[in-house]
């Protein structure tokens, strides 16, 4: 409809076009996921295996986890470049911690503090990034940028640029274990998935961050504390990101910090806008946000099970992304 | 004689919700005409398919006798349609210079912009206007008013047939429209028709030729304007009786003037780095004192500065009803006092969200309940607003970027009324509002002055601040000069106030 | 016809390194620190975080800095051919390291004094003539990691295996993917290939780090490394032994990045006027289960 | 009573000093680095610094433009490397085929760009993501995977490794052309000035009459053409067409143009700003680079890559405060 469209951005053309459209626009997500399962039923080998679900599950949440984060930020008008280096940073500091001496002695409180303090580091960078963003008035791409470029390098700087290697299973269960026969890491999505969308739904907070992204003069002027809110929503997504640092580093049994988390902001980023994230704020639709990340992952998998070449594979994912968002567009108005 | 401009039959729906149904519009080469209705009444709507923002659903629109082929606003422009929009449509991040300009910049002999010449015709360009600013500064650093000014100076600049005017004056006062006023007189001499929409039906009476009533969608009447009667006008906008209308009265803002309860504040010769040089005030329970002045006088700067959004650099406020001073919005609001901003579009709305969420947006830290939203309060405060008001609305889900801007106006007034606060600042409150609407906006504001609140007041319409305000504050140049105490204030008496100190001020 | 390089005890030299965001370039980064104080050097040390011409351009600072020798693990083959021609203009004799440059632009002892290193493309070789020969079943179904692509060890490893082992007709390359040389990607791309193709029994590893992958997604999905599958590779890291010596894990072809003392050596013997031949070969080892216990203590 | 002066100092920083902070920053480290190191003032070093940084301003003022709309573009990494491979294919032929050739293919890209956003409406930000991966993946079909040879025979690398007039390499002088070029366009054509007002406010362009369709294409039709400039420097310059460079330069890119003072959200900024805020960026590399040669530290890889990061916070909060101090006012 749009391509003899003139340019009013603010004008909604209701056409015959449009109507017929609404349908799958509205569900523009839900339908490339069952237009991508269809095709992965058809041709994929081996697809309705049981284990193909687990694997897709256990890669899926690194980025689906990244993704609820990266959707708050962007809902208050911002977004995160430094969610791959908080876990590179994040996810070198666990293995320093359970693999020093004090740990070894004290297993249990070494464990929890493998977690905890590697979560707090994370969330004091999301102070960082906010900080630059709502007081400084930086503008968030650059803002984050900052730790983007030497997040990774203060991870490196701490490990010395080893990679860090370990046997510890009751570390490892953040990536590896299972419930019910399903990976951990699912239910932890789920979890933070329906805690977050909890928070937007039903808490002050959630219609404050929304206004923010909406209108951040008006929401000043109605006495939103706009810099809070903002810091809050940097402090948020750096958590995640420094779950998700973890979760990888457990599944891994190893911790690369120089390659942990690399290219995450951008698979994060895609995941939310599938979902149905607007880059100017004002709506973070989470569990949209998730199902970007499954599609995003779906497309990986396809590319990869069916043996397309990496080269190959990167247009094709361009192409599915471009239409993924132009299905999205369509309900926009 | 050829019609200039013929539409009939016009639809057009925005996702379901009918915007206009039948509406026509006829206008001859040269005449003033104008177009009234209330807000929601579909007139923005009307002017924006004729200038090929908006396509329409069904109708005809010929433009001196022929179809029109206008598609986009660049077109219109090219047909002879200069148009200043309702929400104003200028940069305000780039010069003056360029918003005037912008399009139609003169070229040196290489074919590059030639600033010289632009900066010294927009000069001259808004000099008709009486404006002399500095041309290569920012837009968004002038006031409202002026920035109206600029898009006026623009349309006008264009050597159209047909300059449409979308409530061009609701930000200026009394001064700037007779200017305005002047120049189109002046365009119409030179043959230039006017399209004019204004909710001020005074105005319309002093250049308009001709008036298209519209009432929910449609065009209801078409009146040469020396025929008719204000309150014939009206009675037709509105679809009632005339008697039900003469009986309610014109402005709703008047009252008794009741003994003044305990004050609220006193503002002490304040000043900010805004250009608020010594202002001083007070605020009683249950009184509304108003703002005075000219453009740019410093009135909206006033109001910043009690609601914190400006650091003070001398003087002081003291607030009797709480403590402390307040240095941001956030602690205005806790300690009790409102601002409904002049700039809606700007600093009111939060576009995409839905009438609930924007009225209650203020509300929320008091609608907190274990740190959730406690949505059946909410929801039963904002039916009880809607209906209050009357606003317009297909339904509290609706995203607020769809109502009207009277609408719009409402629902952020509610927004400050459902706060109960002690102090309520009104900058501008009835700007863009029909005049139904405006009546009850006023009556509602004085009903809660009647409880005991207190109201700051500022209004570019004299007979508001006039009828409306206890006392008038006036000021000028960032300093109040004189205090005005009603009964006893006319309309001529503030003129006369303000130009007197002005033109000693211009003498001195 | 290389500058000549005079005898000091001290020299100013460069190392341009191209990136270091994996344990094989930082342990090749230390040797060359390491090797700095015994060798009398003033060590410049630069890098290019993988971008071919910031490489250049590091070269070109150090040029500007005035350094006597200049060490250069070129980041791909052509794009570097500038830096070398640089530095001769210079008159600074120049050594690469570990990568070479296009033999048809550059060549040793012409533009610059030699290449030291190994042959990735003799790597891939070694490692299919290992599973050649050790290999028990009838019928090798491969799956093949690549390193990054596009990178040269990637392009060339896969040449050397893939030719090689194609010559015998039990084996099969089912699929091919990109693991990035990262243990996370290798593992990623290992659960995926072998749900789409669950009887394979070999996999080719470009890099020890992916092999690591692999195996965690084998043990994962229930399979037996080292029992029901073979795994090979390249590089000869700690944990590569570690897992060789574990029994999960056929065989690594070293590719050895302590290329400091070896550096230091032939740069006295150029300066000292001794002829140096255009390819100074590394002899790579292969660790199997015979020899992998020996060596865990000196890998990195 | 509207007289606000003729003219006026106050309002006229407020719309000029957003670049204040990345001159004043690029002077002092410049002297900072003529002071404390030997040879770095010297002609080499001058001339190989302004060689390397060319790629890096040219995409810079391309994406300039992009970001002036309101834009961004994700992709100009990525068609530098697709057309650093055009390029090497076409070097048999010389310069005066390659040249024209690279550049067309960029500005192709950016078309599809343009299409993208302009047509479909694909938010920037992801309409150049998927061109970024689009391109690299292009770049790597139609090379091979390898890395593609220059002909070192034909006047092709004269481009990036001689000397125009034997004082400066080509390379520098095309950069020089290509800026004045723009800046000429920005400045001083109404589509310039367009592009500026759209990022001020779209709806209040196309309100106005303004052909923001056209402009919004030409954005990233230049911003690929730059890149696809870039590319062909990089080609001639270091040697080969090279599939795998370009990472991560979208976002210096966009630091430059940040840094430069240009808003992010459109509406304002500066050419020159964006080429003092590329060779600043650039700056920094080099300059790590000589205090490693003074070997009283080494600083590691990671060690550069904080202080890179902290030199950016410095440089941003710096500038932040410059540009705010005058412009408070107008928040
Ligand atoms: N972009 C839009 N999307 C949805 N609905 C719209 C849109 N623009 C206008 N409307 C609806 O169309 C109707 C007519 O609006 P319009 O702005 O034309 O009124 P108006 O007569 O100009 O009112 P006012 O006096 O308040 O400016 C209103 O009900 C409004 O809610
Ligand atoms: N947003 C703003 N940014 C910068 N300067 C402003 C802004 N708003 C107003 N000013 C300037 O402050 C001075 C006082 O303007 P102010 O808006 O207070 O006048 P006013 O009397 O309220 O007029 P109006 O009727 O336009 O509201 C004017 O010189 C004006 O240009
Ligand atoms: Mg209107
Ligand atoms: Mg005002």
């Amino acid at each position: 409809m749009t391509m003899q469209n003139k340019p009013v951005t603010s004008a909604s053309e209701p056409t015959a076009f449009k109507f017929e459209w609404s349908m799958i626009s509205r569900h523009g997500g839900v339908v490339a996921l069952i237009a991508i399962l269809l095709f992965n039923i058809l041709i994929t080998p081996n697809f309705l295996h049981p284990q193909t679900l687990f694997v897709n599950i256990s890669q899926v949440a690194t980025i689906a986890i990244v993704a609820v984060g990266m959707t708050l930020v962007i809902a208050t008008g911002g977004i995160d470049l430094s969610v791959g280096a908080i876990m590179a940073l994040s996810g070198a500091l666990a293995p320093l911690i359970f693999t020093s001496p004090f740990a070894e002695a004290n297993p249990e409180l070494g464990l929890a503090l493998s977690i905890v303090v590697p979560i707090l580091v994370a969330l004091a960078c999301g102070v960082f990034n906010g900080a630059l963003v709502s007081l400084l008035n930086v503008q968030p791409i650059v803002a984050t940028l900052i730790f983007f470029i030497s997040g990774r390098g203060i991870a490196l700087v701490l490990t010395n640029g080893n990679l860090q290697t370990f046997t510890n299973p009751a570390f490892s269960y953040l990536g590896t274990g299972k419930i019910l026969g399903f990976p951990f890491q699912g239910y932890l999505v789920l979890i933070i998935a329906a805690c977050v969308w909890w928070v937007m739904a039903f808490t002050v907070f959630g219609r404050q961050l929304l206004a923010v992204g909406g209108n951040e003069r008006a929401a000043e002027l109605s006495g939103v504390p706009v810099k809070r809110v903002k810091i809050g929503a940097y402090v948020i997504c750096a958590g995640l990101s420094g779950l998700a640092g973890l979760i990888v580093v457990a599944i891994n049994s190893a911790s690369d910090a120089a390659r942990i988390g690399n290219l995450m902001e951008l698979d994060a980023i895609a995941a939310a806008v599938v979902g149905g994230t607007l880059l100017q704020g004002g709506r973070a639709p989470i569990f949209g946000a998730i199902l970007g990340a499954v599609i995003i992952q779906l497309v990986k998998y396809t590319l990869l099970a069916n043996g397309v070449a990496d080269e190959v594979a990167l247009i094709a994912k361009a192409g599915i992304i471009v239409l993924a968002v132009y299905v999205q567009q369509a309900r926009k108005e | 004689m050829q019609h200039l401009i013929e539409m009939s039959g016009i639809k057009k729906s925005f996702a379901g919700v009918v915007a206009l149904q039948n509406a026509s519009l006829h206008i001859e080469p040269g005449e003033v005409h104008a177009i009234i209705g209330q807000n929601g009444a579909g007139k923005s709507t009307l002017i924006k398919i004729l200038t090929g923002v908006y396509r329409r659903d069904a109708g005809e629109v010929k433009i001196n006798g022929n179809p029109s082929t206008v598609s986009t606003p660049r077109e219109a422009q090219d047909a002879g349609i200069a148009t200043i929009y309702q929400e104003l449509s200028l940069v305000p991040l780039r010069s003056v210079t360029e918003n005037v300009m912008m399009g139609y910049e003169p070229r040196t002999r290489l074919g590059t912009i030639d600033w010289k010449t632009a900066h010294a015709r927009t000069r001259e360009i808004l000099e008709r206007f009486g404006i002399h600013i500095d041309v290569r500064a920012q837009l968004g650093s002038y006031s409202t008013a002026i920035q109206q000014l600029v898009a006026i100076a623009r349309a006008v600049s264009l050597n159209a047939q047909l300059v449409i005017m979308d409530e061009a004056t609701s930000s200026l006062d009394d001064q700037e429209i007779e200017i305005l006023f002047g120049v189109v007189r002046e365009l119409k001499k030179e043959g230039v028709a006017v399209l004019y929409i204004s909710h001020f039906l005074d105005e319309l009476y002093q250049i308009c030729d001709r008036v298209t009533i519209m009432r929910d969608g449609q065009t209801v009447g078409q009146r040469v304007i020396a025929e008719t009667t204000k309150l014939g006008l009206i009675s037709e906008m509105l679809g009632r009786d005339p008697e039900e209308i003469e009986a309610a009265g014109m402005t709703g803002l008047g009252g008794e003037t009741t003994e003044p309860g305990r004050p609220l504040f006193e503002a002490k010769d304040i000043s900010t780095k805004r250009g608020l040089k010594s202002v001083s005030l007070t605020l009683r329970e249950g009184e509304i004192v108003g703002l005075g002045g000219l453009l740019g006088s410093g009135r909206t700067e006033t109001a910043r500065a009690l609601f914190g959004m400006d650091t003070l650099r001398s003087g002081g406020i003291q607030n009797h009803v709480v403590g402390g001073n307040i240095r941001t919005p956030a602690e205005a609001i806790s300690a009790g006092i409102g601002f409904l901003t002049e700039d809606r579009k700007r600093e009111g709305i939060v576009p995409h969200m839905s009438v609930r969420e924007n009225m209650t947006l203020a509300l929320l830290p008091k609608l907190k309940k274990m740190g959730r939203v406690d949505r059946k309060r909410e929801t039963e405060l904002v039916e009880r607003f809607i209906t209050s008001l009357g606003i317009k609305t297909s339904g509290m889900e609706q995203p607020i970027r769809e109502l009207s801007g009277g609408n719009q106006q409402k629902v952020l007034l509610a927004r400050w009324l459902a706060l109960e606060p002690d102090v309520l600042i009104l900058d501008e409150p009835t700007r863009g509002v029909d005049v139904g609407a405006k009546f009850e906006i006023q009556s509602i504001i004085r009903e809660y002055v009647d409880k005991g609140l207190g109201v700051v007041l500022i209004s570019s319409e004299f007979e508001e601040l006039v009828e409306g305000a206890d006392r008038i504050i006036v000021l000028r140049d960032g300093y109040s000069i004189t205090e005005l105490e009603n009964p006893g204030i006319t309309e001529e008496s503030l003129i006369a106030a303000i130009a007197h100190h002005h033109d000693e001020g211009a003498r001195g | 016809d290389t500058p000549a390089l005079a005898q000091k005890d001290s020299y100013r030299v460069g190392f341009a390194q191209m990136e270091s965001n994996n344990p094989w370039r930082i342990a090749e980064t230390k040797s060359f620190h390491d090797t700095a104080e015994s060798c009398g050097w003033d060590l410049i040390a630069t890098d290019a975080a993988g971008s071919a011409a910031k490489q250049v351009a590091d070269v070109d600072s150090m040029i500007a800095q005035g350094i006597d020798v200049l060490f250069l693990p070129p980041r791909e083959e052509k794009p570097l051919i500038p830096a070398v021609m640089k530095a001769k203009a210079a008159g600074i004799p120049t050594f690469l390291v570990d990568r070479s440059v296009d033999p048809n632009v550059a060549q040793a002892g012409e533009h610059f004094v030699a290449f030291l290193g190994s042959d990735f493309i003799e790597q891939g070789e070694r490692a299919a003539e290992w599973l050649i020969a050790n290999f028990p079943e009838d019928k090798g179904i491969i799956v093949e990691l690549e390193g990054t692509t596009g990178s040269s060890p990637a392009n060339d490893r896969k040449k050397g295996f893939d030719d090689r082992i194609l010559q015998d007709d039990r084996f099969e390359i089912v699929a091919s993917q990109t693991g990035d040389f990262a243990r996370d990607l290798g593992r990623q791309v290992m659960e995926t290939l072998l749900q789409a193709h669950p009887d394979v029994n070999v996999v080719y590893a470009h890099n020890d780090e992916m092999a690591i992958g692999a195996i965690q997604a084998l043990e994962l999905a229930g399979r037996k490394p080292g029992e029901d599958i073979t795994i090979v590779s390249i590089d000869g890291t700690r944990d590569a032994l570690q897992a060789i010596i574990d029994g999960k894990m056929g065989v690594t072809v070293e590719s050895s990045p302590f290329f400091g003392p070896l550096a230091c050596d032939v740069m006295k013997k150029y300066a000292a006027g001794e002829e140096i031949p255009g390819w100074v070969k590394v002899e790579d080892r292969v660790f199997t289960l015979d020899n992998a216990a020996d060596h865990i203590d000196e890998a990195y | 009573m509207l007289d606000t002066t003729a003219f006026d100092l106050r309002r006229y920083i407020q719309g000029n000093n957003h670049s204040l902070g990345v001159w004043i920053t690029l002077i002092a480290l410049i002297v900072f680095g003529l002071l404390r190191y030997e040879n770095f003032g010297g002609s080499y070093n001058i001339s190989s610094f302004l060689n390397y940084n060319a790629m890096f301003i040219v995409i810079a003022v391309g994406m300039c433009f992009v970001i002036m709309t309101g834009g961004i573009d994700l992709s100009v990494g990525s068609v530098a490397a697709f057309t650093s491979v055009v390029a090497a294919y076409l070097s048999p032929y010389g310069i005066q085929v390659a040249l024209p050739g690279a550049v067309a293919a960029g500005l192709a890209i950016g078309a599809i760009n343009a299409f993208f956003v302009v047509v479909m409406r694909i938010p920037p930000f992801i309409a150049t993501l998927a061109t970024m991966l689009g391109a690299k993946g292009g770049a790597l079909v139609i090379s091979g995977a390898q890395t593609i040879s220059i002909d070192w025979s034909s006047n092709f690398t004269k481009l990036g490794l001689e000397k125009a007039f034997g004082i400066l390499p080509w390379t520098i002088v095309i950069t020089a052309l290509v800026v004045f070029g723009l800046w000429v366009l920005l400045e001083k054509t109404s589509l310039g000035r367009t592009v500026l007002a759209i990022g001020g406010g779209e709806d209040a362009s196309i309100m106005m009459g303004l052909n923001v369709t056209r402009a919004k294409v030409l954005v990233y039709v230049l911003s690929g053409g730059c890149a696809g400039m870039a590319g062909l420097f990089l080609a001639s310059g270091f040697g080969a067409g090279q599939p795998l460079e370009g990472i991560g330069w979208e976002l210096s890119a966009i630091a430059s143009v940040v840094v430069g003072g240009t808003l992010l959200t459109g509406g304002m900024g500066s050419i020159t700003a964006t080429v003092a805020g590329a060779l600043l960026l650039g700056l920094v590399f080099n300059i790590l680079n000589f205090e490693n040669g003074r070997g009283v530290i080494s600083l590691s890889a990671y060690w550069q890559m904080v202080i890179r990061g902290a030199f950016l916070f410095v440089v941003i909060v710096f500038q932040s405060r410059v540009a705010s101090s005058a412009q408070k006012g107008a928040i």
